[in-house]
């Protein structure tokens, strides 16, 4: 019903190009590459404001993430920081069970390839050391690879589809 | 002065002021006695001849309240007592009667507070006033 | 700029030539009857008269400066019902003004009749017209007054003058009459000017064959606005001595003394239309306990009582149609100024209300019509 | 078939249940009206303001014809009617028998007040400990436990909110006239056996239900128990489950041999709850959970004393049941987190009502509740709790969006222009008749700002002032600070609704609300019992009053089909004797009230005084005349001393009750020779010279009755025959409703046969065929004797007659003319589909109107239509027709669902402004756009293009608000939603006096309190002549204008009021004033014999035309001047 109420409660709505309900209006004209040159859907922090609270019952955070797969799946990874981000998590995550957060930022900055990042990272991760936040060494891990069939798997369905 | 308590003839309509007048007499709101009510169908029907019959017998004022606009039960018999009540507050005024001693309000059925106000408000106006001497005066 | 036709006056006798006139109507066939004032040949007193007989035109003197009643209430009478001839009537502005509001009063219909006015110079009271009419036969204490006018010696004669309505009145020319008899801005004793208001004027010239051109009227326009002047004055000054006189209930009692409830000022009244006033009916037959009653609280009770509240209850139901014609003082035995008291009053409640009294047909009368947002201040300014 | 009086249960007092009872009752049935509630009004008792005219209107329900049978006064003081018996506090808990003679068992709460003697002094409310939220204003105002329901009621009685009070009796001690008698011995005498095996519950138990007055014994197990149950008389028994020895179950198995209607609380712990669920099987009562919460403890306990207390089961026997419970308001609490309902300053909608109320706590000023500062800003939000799928509230309310403009108006004018007030909402559903010109209005002459803003959080700011943060036009955030936020709740089933249904038998809709038959929406689920008004879904007040006098006309109709007869009623002339020809002998009665109230005033000083007065009046010295006792000797004394006029010096109770009407029918006078003058109040009350004051209101009232005019009503004769005009749905279902009644009806029908609009409407969007109604409707019409249908033919002349008589000249179809005499008018001409040229309509074959589409849709389905495009508001909702037809959106939903239905790959496009799904068809707006049906909103200045190519290409361009770009559309087929415009009312206006409004409808005399009648006696109207309806809303319309004239046909003759004008022919001078000022046109001149004619049945006696005479020729009986003046010299004698 085009009501607003998400884009009304959405935190980073300030920061996207489209508001959130521009955003549905687009996927139903079937503005296809529109939508996925503009970096909205990324913004998204997935907090659920929007679902818990649109009058309509709309699955409207689950709608942003699936944009996100199909923009991955796609190919739509622009210069776009945040795709080889998530790649980056989901592959420590595969490997080890959990997240190795050291291990991941190196991995992130390499497929980043842009020197600039992970300076620009540096006085972040200085305060997060004074606090001591930031352990640097590898923790152990139980089940090492025990995810890999999980991730297999998912990946045989999604090409089924 | 002090002791005298005016008297005030109000034409009341039988629909909303009436209401109103039994409201502020239900809920005990603290008004003046000095009301006498005379309870017509409607403003519409008070006939300017008795306002001037009320003044000339020596009341000290006159009150008279219908529904507001829109709420006449006869649909607009207070639009036509407005008009009646414009013409005598133009003729009475020439003779020497205070423009305060003649009054007309609109009072809603809900509104028993506006009531007791109204009246509360009037005697002590009419009060300041003096009396209203034709009482005892002798031509009539 | 509007039709005028003349009429040439012979040998100065303008009442002569205005009665050929009005032959004219009778035997053009453009008329059944005029009613037109009268001089009644006993003593030259001057009546209305529904004149058929072209021969007694004759004595027609519709200029006469009497004004024994106003007229409005005869022609009322004649067109209460619908009337197939059509008949002219010849009246002064404030009978024409009186009978517009009469028909506003559906007491009588303006179809089927031509009202004719002359300008109004002023008429003698009753009583004092017959000082002024016994000086010499038929038209000619008429044509004296006019003469009086011309060379500045006024409308005063034999120690009597024009009565006060006449000079407080500020309508001395008839503009909603089908046509007007102009004696302003002419010489009168060469000719009058025939100035048609309304189609129906016009129509009537046209058939009688008047001829009509378009003429400049400035010159009677500023003779006009010169007598209005003066009366405005003269009226002003007699609002403000009547306020005074009347500021306080016993002034007006005082105002009022010499009143004996006769009712007589009602009677005379045009726009006084009851056929019977409700201070006559039984409203007001009080039960002798009544009387006793008021008397007990007041120690002592003026008899007959309801007189202020008869005078006060009359301002009431009239004072939006006064059209300051003077009957009321007029007919009044004992001479209490009432028509100063209601013109003053009327003034007033016509200036509230915006209402011209007479002014024109179509304007409704106050309290006949009414609206849902107006006259806020009357309730204490919210609607 | 014994012939007896039909009855009739109408429950609920609220509007839709006093039009219904006033229907039923006019109609002389015998009509039971009852309310859960200790007043009358239901929810309208809050609202001082309706919409559109922003006024009150309530008394405008009154009846206008035979008006002496019922109250004469404002509906806020009470409700009385010869044929109505009022039950406040009262519910109906079983409803047994068949359709057409049901028994319903009726229980009434205890009134710990007597009724009777209660005086409404207020004394009691003073010493009361308890203050708690007033449900009356919204919880915005404290009250105490023993307060007034109501402001206005009279007799103003006090009624204790028992579940609140503690029972302390200091308001006993202190009433006058004794009338609170709190039980508190019958309540220890109630003795409670509590049956637990741990001591520290037993204990706990006890102290609790002694503070609340029970007496309570105890027993440690079931074998003491069963011992102490066979031994004495207990009340109630709190059985625990979990028991050593014999468990709880076992001994209620025992205890229900022994007494079996000892009512049993199962105590349960919370592993033992399937037991206790068992043992309600056995019989127990209820089951209460540890740990005991006091609150629910003592609510179920009091609860089940007040069952056992109350006066049980009264049985009644009725022919039918109308239910008219209405619904209650959602409580925007219960809506977790949202719009911040907790800060202060936020409010619902009817708290701003009380607000703004007279009788609020504000005393009418717009202040804010947190500090009462002027509120100068003001947020309306909409859809609180409707149209929201997470609340499982997918339906609108119908009416939040109108009040909300309301209530902004409101705002303004009480602030004196000053506030600005902004209303933020999805769709602006001004969908009644002329909603739309109030909003334009409201729009630019009162500047309220309109925002299509859903918003969802309001954030408290600095000193109780709320910021918004919303989404405007063109999509740019903003946050704008407000003073006061007002949310529109929505509607819920009300809470009794539950209860209600299942002791009526009936089912609900899931929902909550009553569910009804798709078209005939009075019809509930059983038959023989009716729902009226909001009870099947919030509607504004018309539909509503519309609703009830449907739900009044199936039940009319029910129980004269089960032998109970309406007898018509007796003329009030024939009751009373017409003592207008003996001499008035007036006597005056003093009623010596035996409770401390008399002590201030001296009877014996008074009656003097009064004969001193006027030594003709006879004084009578009575002994409470309230009592049976007392009247009989009132009326003893009154036969020996002759006096056919009384004044009562009596207490305020007696001033409104049925006092006169029961005294008028014993002594056979009529009641306008009687006046009861409330002598008590005064001299109880504050203000000095007590003695003066009461003196003076019995002269006043002698003086009155001197001047009453003793002759009643005159009667008219009534041609007891009906004349519909215009044979389209609305105009069948009123002429079967009136024919079922036995009386003959004359239906006329221009085109060859009768069927109407709805012969183009396939179905309806619910789904029901409407060709199985029409079928129905047009054979039953024709089978049955009473009506003769006349098709093709017109009315051409209509001559009204004295009373209730019209002689109508029709032109039948072969060109003969025939004269019909008839008593009513039902004029149901109904109205076609409007014309339009805009968007290229008639340039191309692909652009159709809805109807063409239904058309093509019924035959062929929507097969080959690839891309389709709607337009709504075509020519409607703009200059030249600036109302909104209300079906269009709907028909436009059916008809998309039906093309995605048949065709789901279709692409539908709906170009709209706001969509008017009101009520439960919200449901399908949610269902076409999940179906994938394209909305695109435009504005009346910013309309979409449409250009027609070769070959009749239509392509449409707009400019998208949401994108904010240009979309360009090429659809197979565009469909625009034309509305409906009336059918041409031609000169029927004038031949039967009622007018038109601007855009050709009917004009009905008042839109919600009498929508279908006109201000011309005898003339009604429904369907879509009077504004555009659906086809259940104009069947509804139908029964309801059916009713109303019923309401006439039923009486031989019809009864003029006994106030009404008359004219003293020698004083009347025909000046016609009189005519022009009547509001109700009730006077002509006769030309003949040129004197002024009084209709009598349509004077309603307001006196206008009294006092627009100058010499008093007119005069309205019982207030000729002779009378008010000596009433105004009574007033002053003593000063």
């Amino acid at each position: 019903m085009q009501c607003g109420t998400c884009t009304g409660s959405c935190g980073s709505a300030a920061r996207m190009e489209h508001t959130p309900r521009q955003l549905w209006r687009m996927v139903q004209a079937g503005m296809k590459d529109e939508i996925f040159k503009s970096r909205t859907f990324w913004l998204c922090s997935s907090c659920y404001y929007c679902t818990l609270r649109c009058p309509r019952g709309l699955p409207l955070t689950d709608t942003m993430a699936a944009l996100k797969r199909v923009a991955v799946a796609e190919g739509y990874t622009t210069d776009r920081k945040s795709a080889p981000f998530y790649k980056a998590f989901l592959d420590s995550v595969r490997k080890y069970g959990r997240v190795r957060e050291s291990e991941m930022m190196a991995r992130y900055f390499l497929a980043v390839k842009n020197p600039a990042v992970p300076l620009s990272f540096v006085p972040l991760g200085m305060k997060l050391m004074a606090r001591g936040k930031m352990d640097l060494h590898m923790p152990g891990f139980g089940g090492r690879g025990k995810l890999d069939r999980l991730y297999r798997k998912v990946m045989e369905l999604e090409a089924a589809k | 002065m002090g002791d005298y308590e005016p008297t005030i003839i109000a034409f009341v309509c039988n629909w909303c002021t009436y209401t109103a007048a039994d409201l502020a007499g239900t809920s005990r709101l603290v008004q003046p006695a000095n009301v006498r009510m005379v309870r017509m169908m409607c403003t519409g029907m008070v006939d300017p001849k008795y306002i001037i019959k009320a003044l000339l017998e020596g009341a000290d004022a006159v009150l008279v309240s219908g529904c507001h606009p829109g709420d006449c039960h006869y649909i607009n018999g207070n639009l036509k007592a407005r008009r009646r009540m414009k013409l005598l507050k133009e003729i009475l005024p020439k003779f020497g009667f205070d423009e305060r001693r003649l009054k007309m309000t609109w009072i809603g059925a809900s509104e028993g507070i506006d009531f007791a106000e109204t009246v509360r408000q009037m005697t002590a106006e009419v009060k300041a006033l003096g009396p209203n001497d034709l009482r005892t005066r002798m031509v009539l | 700029m509007s039709k005028i036709g003349k009429i040439t006056v012979k040998d100065r006798d303008t009442v002569s030539s205005l009665q050929d006139f009005l032959k004219l109507l009778l035997q053009k066939g453009a008329v059944e009857a005029v009613l037109v004032q009268q001089r009644l040949a006993i003593n030259n007193a001057v009546m209305p008269a529904l004149i058929t007989d072209i021969e007694n035109l004759g004595q027609a003197d519709p200029l006469a400066p009497a004004f024994a009643l106003n007229g409005a209430r005869m022609l009322s009478r004649l067109t209460r019902k619908p009337l197939d001839a059509p008949i002219a009537a010849v009246m002064r502005p404030c009978e024409i003004r009186a009978f517009v509001e009469l028909v506003k009063l559906k007491q009588g219909s303006v179809d089927n009749v031509i009202l004719i006015s002359a300008d109004c110079l002023g008429a003698y009271p009753n009583n004092d017209y017959a000082k002024v009419a016994g000086m010499g036969a038929g038209a000619e204490s008429t044509l004296s007054f006019y003469r009086n006018i011309i060379s500045g010696k006024g409308t005063a004669a034999q120690d009597a003058d024009i009565s006060p309505a006449c000079k407080s009145c500020e309508h001395p020319a008839a503009v909603n009459a089908d046509i007007t008899i102009g004696l302003l801005g002419t010489n009168m004793e060469e000719n009058l000017l025939l100035i048609a208001n309304t189609p129906k004027g016009e129509k009537l010239l046209a058939d009688l064959g008047v001829k009509v051109e378009d003429e400049p009227l400035d010159g009677r326009k500023s003779a006009l606005d010169a007598l209005v002047g003066e009366r405005i004055e003269y009226r002003d000054r007699m609002f403000a001595r009547t306020s005074e006189a009347v500021s306080s209930v016993e002034k007006l009692m005082g105002y009022l003394r010499a009143c004996v409830n006769c009712h007589n000022c009602r009677v005379a009244c045009p726009v006084c239309y009851c056929r019977e006033c409700v201070f006559t009916t039984d409203v007001f037959d009080h039960e002798p306990a009544q009387y006793l009653r008021w008397a007990k609280r007041r120690g002592a009770l003026k008899m007959p009582t309801d007189t202020v509240f008869f005078h006060l209850t009359r301002l009431a139901h009239m004072s939006a149609a006064c059209i300051g014609c003077g009957q009321c003082s007029n007919a009044c035995p004992n001479d209490v100024p009432v028509m100063e008291l209601f013109r003053t009053v009327a003034h007033g409640v016509q200036g509230a209300f915006g209402y011209g009294a007479g002014a024109s047909l179509e304007d409704e009368p106050p309290l006949s019509v009414f609206h849902e947002k107006e006259f806020c201040e009357v309730t204490g300014g919210h609607d | 078939m014994e012939t007896k009086t039909g009855r009739a249960l109408v429950i609920g007092a609220g509007i839709s249940g006093i039009r219904s009872a006033l229907d039923l009752a006019e109609m002389n049935y015998r009509v039971y009206l009852i309310d859960k509630s200790p007043h009358i009004g239901g929810i309208l008792s809050q609202l001082d303001y309706q919409f559109p005219t922003d006024h009150c209107g309530m008394c405008k329900m009154l009846p206008t014809i035979g008006r002496d049978a019922s109250s004469q006064f404002c509906l806020r003081k009470g409700l009385f009617h010869e044929n109505i018996e009022v039950l406040p506090g009262t519910e109906m808990i079983a409803l047994e028998g068949e359709p057409g003679n049901f028994k319903a068992t009726l229980d009434s709460a205890p009134t710990f007040i007597d009724p009777e003697k209660c005086i409404g002094c207020g004394l009691c409310s003073a010493p009361c400990p308890v203050s708690l939220p007033d449900t009356f204003n919204g919880g915005l105002a404290k009250r105490k436990a023993v307060h007034l329901p109501v402001p206005h009621n009279i007799p103003n009685r006090y009624t204790i909110d028992m579940a609140a009070c503690t029972r302390c009796g200091e308001c006993e001690k202190v009433c006058p006239t004794g009338a609170i008698d709190l039980k508190t011995e019958a309540r220890r005498a109630f003795k409670i056996l509590v049956v637990d095996d741990e001591l520290v519950v037993r204990d706990s138990l006890k102290e609790w239900l002694v503070v609340e007055g029970f007496s309570v014994d105890m027993a440690d197990s079931g074998a003491e128990a069963i011992d102490l149950v066979s031994a004495n008389e207990y009340g109630l028994v709190l059985l625990d489950v979990k028991m050593p020895g014999m468990d709880g179950v076992e001994a209620l198995q025992i205890i229900r041999e022994m007494k079996p209607d000892l009512p049993v609380l199962m105590m349960t712990a919370y592993a033992t709850v399937e037991t206790a669920v068992q043992a309600m099987k056995i019989g127990a009562a209820e089951y209460l959970m540890k740990p005991f919460d006091i609150e629910a403890l003592n609510a179920k306990v009091v609860q089940q004393y007040e069952s056992t207390v109350a006066v049980k089961g009264r049985v009644i026997e009725v022919g039918a049941v109308i239910m008219a419970t209405g619904s209650d308001f959602c409580d925007p609490a219960k809506i977790p987190g949202a719009f911040g309902y907790d800060y202060p300053n936020v409010v619902t909608g009817l708290q701003f009502e009380r607000i703004v109320s007279g009788s609020g706590p504000g005393a009418g000023k717009l202040v804010r509740p947190s500090d009462g500062k002027p509120a100068r800003k003001i947020a309306f939000l909409q859809c609180v709790g409707s149209r929201d799928l997470k609340q499982k509230a997918d339906y609108c309310s119908s009416v939040c969006c109108m009040f909300s403009i309301k209530e902004a108006l409101l705002a303004k004018a009480k602030s004196g222009g000053e506030a600005d007030t902004a209303i933020f909402y999805m769709d602006m559903r001004t969908f009644g008749k002329d909603f739309q010109r109030y909003r334009d209005s409201a729009e630019k002459e009162s500047g309220v700002r309109f925002i299509r803003s859903r918003i969802h959080t309001v954030e408290p700011d600095i000193d109780g002032r709320l910021s918004l943060h919303y989404v405007d036009g063109e999509g740019a955030m903003v946050e704008e600070i407000f003073d006061l936020v007002v949310l529109a709740a929505g509607q819920r089933a009300s809470k009794g609704a539950r209860e209600l249904a299942r002791s009526a038998g009936v089912e609900l809709n899931p929902a909550g609300f009553c569910r009804t038959d798709e078209l005939f929406q009075s019809k509930s689920s059983r038959e023989g019992v009716f729902a009226g008004g909001a009870i099947s879904g919030l509607k504004d007040i018309s539909e509503s009053v519309i609703q009830a006098g449907s739900a009044s006309l199936e039940a009319s109709r029910l129980i004269r089909s089960k032998g109970g007869t309406s007898r018509p009623p007796e003329p009030k002339g024939a009751l009373f004797k017409d003592s207008s020809r003996d001499l008035p002998r007036l006597a005056v009665a003093l009623c010596a009230c035996a409770s401390s109230l008399a002590g201030g005033l001296d009877l014996e000083a008074l009656g003097a005084a009064l004969s001193r007065w006027d030594p003709s009046i006879r004084v009578l010295q009575t002994e409470r005349v309230c009592t049976l006792a007392g009247k009989k000797s009132l009326l003893d004394s009154l036969r020996d001393t002759g006096c056919n006029m009384i004044s009562i010096g009596a207490c305020m109770p007696c001033l409104y009750g049925k006092m006169l009407l029961d005294l008028a029918r014993e002594t056979g006078l009529s009641p306008g020779l009687m006046d009861v003058v409330d002598i008590y109040t005064p001299a109880f009350g504050r203000g000095g010279q007590a003695e003066a004051r009461v003196q003076t209101a019995m002269k006043m009232s002698i003086e009155r009755l001197k001047g009453a005019d003793p002759a009643p009503g005159r009667s008219f004769n009534i041609i007891r025959k009906a004349l519909v005009i215009g044979g389209g749905i609305s105009g069948l279902t009123a002429a079967l409703a009136i024919a079922d009644h036995g009386f003959k009806v004359d239906l006329v029908e221009k085109e060859a046969d009768p069927g109407g609009l709805v012969r183009a409407i396939g179905s309806t969007i619910e789904g029901v065929a409407t060709s199985g109604v029409l079928g129905r409707l047009v054979s039953g019409v024709r089978a049955n004797s009473n009506i003769s249908l006349h098709t093709g033919a017109e009315v051409v002349g209509s001559k009204a007659y004295q009373g209730l008589s019209f002689l109508t000249t029709i032109k039948t179809g072969d060109g003969e003319t025939k004269q019909i005499d008839h008593g009513v008018t039902i004029l149901a001409t109904g109205g076609k589909e409007a014309a339009t040229r805009e968007y290229g309509f008639g340039q191309s074959g692909s652009v159709v109107t809805q109807h063409e589409l239904e058309g093509r849709l019924g035959n062929g389905g929507a097969v080959g239509l690839g891309v389709v495009a709607m337009i709504q508001c075509v020519g409607s909702r703009e200059e030249g027709r600036n109302y909104c037809s209300r079906i269009c959106c709907q028909t436009a939903l059916k008809n998309a669902l039906r093309i995605k239905k048949d065709n789901p790959e279709a692409k539908v496009y709906i170009f709209y402004r706001d969509i008017m799904t009101y009520g439960f068809l919200d449901a399908y707006y949610t269902k076409a756009r999940q179906e994938g049906v394209i909305f695109i909103r435009y504005s009346r200045d910013a309309k979409p293009e449409v250009t027609i190519g070769e070959g009749g290409k239509v392509t449409i361009v707009t400019r998208d608000p949401i994108l904010g770009r240009d979309i360009a559309i090429e659809p197979d087929l565009l469909v625009l939603g034309t509305g409906l415009a009336p059918n041409d009312l031609g000169r029927l206006g004038e031949y039967f006096g009622f007018e038109v409004n601007e855009d050709g409808f009917f004009r009905e005399a008042e839109y919600k309190w009498q929508p279908v009648d006109s201000k011309k006696r005898g003339v009604f109207a429904c369907g879509v002549a009077h504004s555009p309806r659906s086809i259940s809303e104009s069947i509804a319309m139908a029964q309801a204008a059916a009713q109303r004239a019923l309401v006439m046909l039923n009486r031989d003759v019809v009864e003029a009021g006994s106030v009404v004008a008359r004219v003293r022919h020698g004083l009347c001078s025909l000046c016609e004033r009189c005519i022009s000022a009547c509001p109700y046109g009730a006077r002509s001149r006769n030309e003949e014999n040129d004197r002024i004619e009084i209709d009598e049945l349509a004077c309603q006696g307001c006196g206008a035309c009294a006092a627009v005479c100058p010499n008093s020729a007119s005069v309205v009986r019982g207030f000729g001047d002779r009378q008010v003046m000596a009433m105004v010299d009574a007033a002053l004698e003593l000063i």
